[in-house]
């Protein structure tokens, strides 16, 4: 299942990485957070992310589908939130579902940095006094 | 003509859909054009995706296909 | 915090975790498999949990305050449940905050492996025809 | 005596609580002890608690203490 939405239901999740063969469930969290080290002396108000829909749409299943194979997953899931968030906000949510916990870490933290890698979603920061475009950071 | 779509910083110089009016039979030809018309954007920072791919320089372009500037990602 | 529980709850745990200077949050959730290495052609129908409880706490917080100081964690939660459990259902939640992904992930795994080794909490696997106790497995 | 509590596959054979009528002063005088008197539990895989916190064989064994016997555990 891959996803973008405007709001994230953590609840949600969990519902679609439920799999009686699963043992271990991983999940990562990624929110908005009032700092940012472009800017350490300002407050983040808050975040704007835009996507283009159908390409990060069709690297998420390609990225999924990666680590299904690579770790033998019962179930990942990747969600992306779109739109304006605010400080604390989920912008991403990214889980997986093995028989073991030792597949469940590098697998969600491969969803998370091939994502981040890849997919063409950009993030606005928004300051009080002013405003600006990510840069990745590694 | 191609239409060409622009996002994040690429597209507020651009424009979110930017037309070309010019025969471009492969990516390297985009990004040349592109270069001479908008010297300002680093492009060699900036990705380019053909019908949702992310295509390299000798890659070709088709009349009809869908051409996207896809500047440094920053989800997550 | 660190608790022993009858019934975990998942939204509990990422109220737990709030933290505006958190921007990765990561979650391992361990859950009842209806199969177990020990026993392949046999069904578990259910497990029981048993603790000595205070020194498992005192475990709990030890494990929690190694990770906070190793990875410079802004919230740590490690959740047990005791009594007994279905297939499907957590029987263990841990989870951390952290500024950064990169810390995330090994200060999560470290909390479920460390708890794996050292809290005082046993299982017992209930099949449809026996029962045992079960031998840590790495 | 002595009050040793016990847990898991230790806890079916020992009962929950067992009393101990010896003196004795240190883990490893513990260890001998069950070892004769249970030897069908293989006692080098249990560990043992003194006040909540594991010890080792030559630790000592104080009137008063909590003691428990920690076979492998299998949280998680």
């Amino acid at each position: 299942m891959v996803q973008l939405v405007e709001h994230i239901d953590l609840n949600e999740v969990y519902k679609l990485l439920a799999d009686t063969k699963a043992g271990g469930t991983c999940v990562f969290v990624g929110t908005v957070r009032n700092h940012t080290p472009q800017r350490e002396d300002a407050e983040v108000t808050d975040l704007r992310f835009e996507a283009y829909d159908e390409m990060a749409l069709a690297e998420m299943e390609k990225i999924r589908q990666q680590a299904i194979e690579k770790w033998g997953l019962h179930q990942a899931v990747i969600i992306h939130a779109i739109g304006k968030k605010e400080v604390g906000e989920p912008v991403v949510v990214v889980g997986v579902a093995s028989s073991h916990r030792k597949e469940a870490f590098p697998a969600c933290q491969f969803l998370i940095d091939e994502l981040k890698k890849s997919v063409p979603i950009w993030k606005k920061e928004f300051f009080t006094d002013s405003s600006h475009w990510v840069s990745p950071t590694p | 003509m191609i239409v060409v779509k622009a996002f994040g910083h690429v597209k507020e110089v651009l424009g979110s859909e930017l037309e070309v009016n010019r025969e471009l039979i492969d990516v390297k030809s985009l990004r040349d054009y592109l270069g001479n018309e908008y010297p300002t954007i680093v492009w060699s920072t900036v990705a380019i995706a053909v019908n949702k791919k992310y295509v390299q320089d000798p890659d070709p372009i088709s009349p009809g296909d869908e051409i996207a500037l896809i500047p440094p990602v920053s989800g997550g």
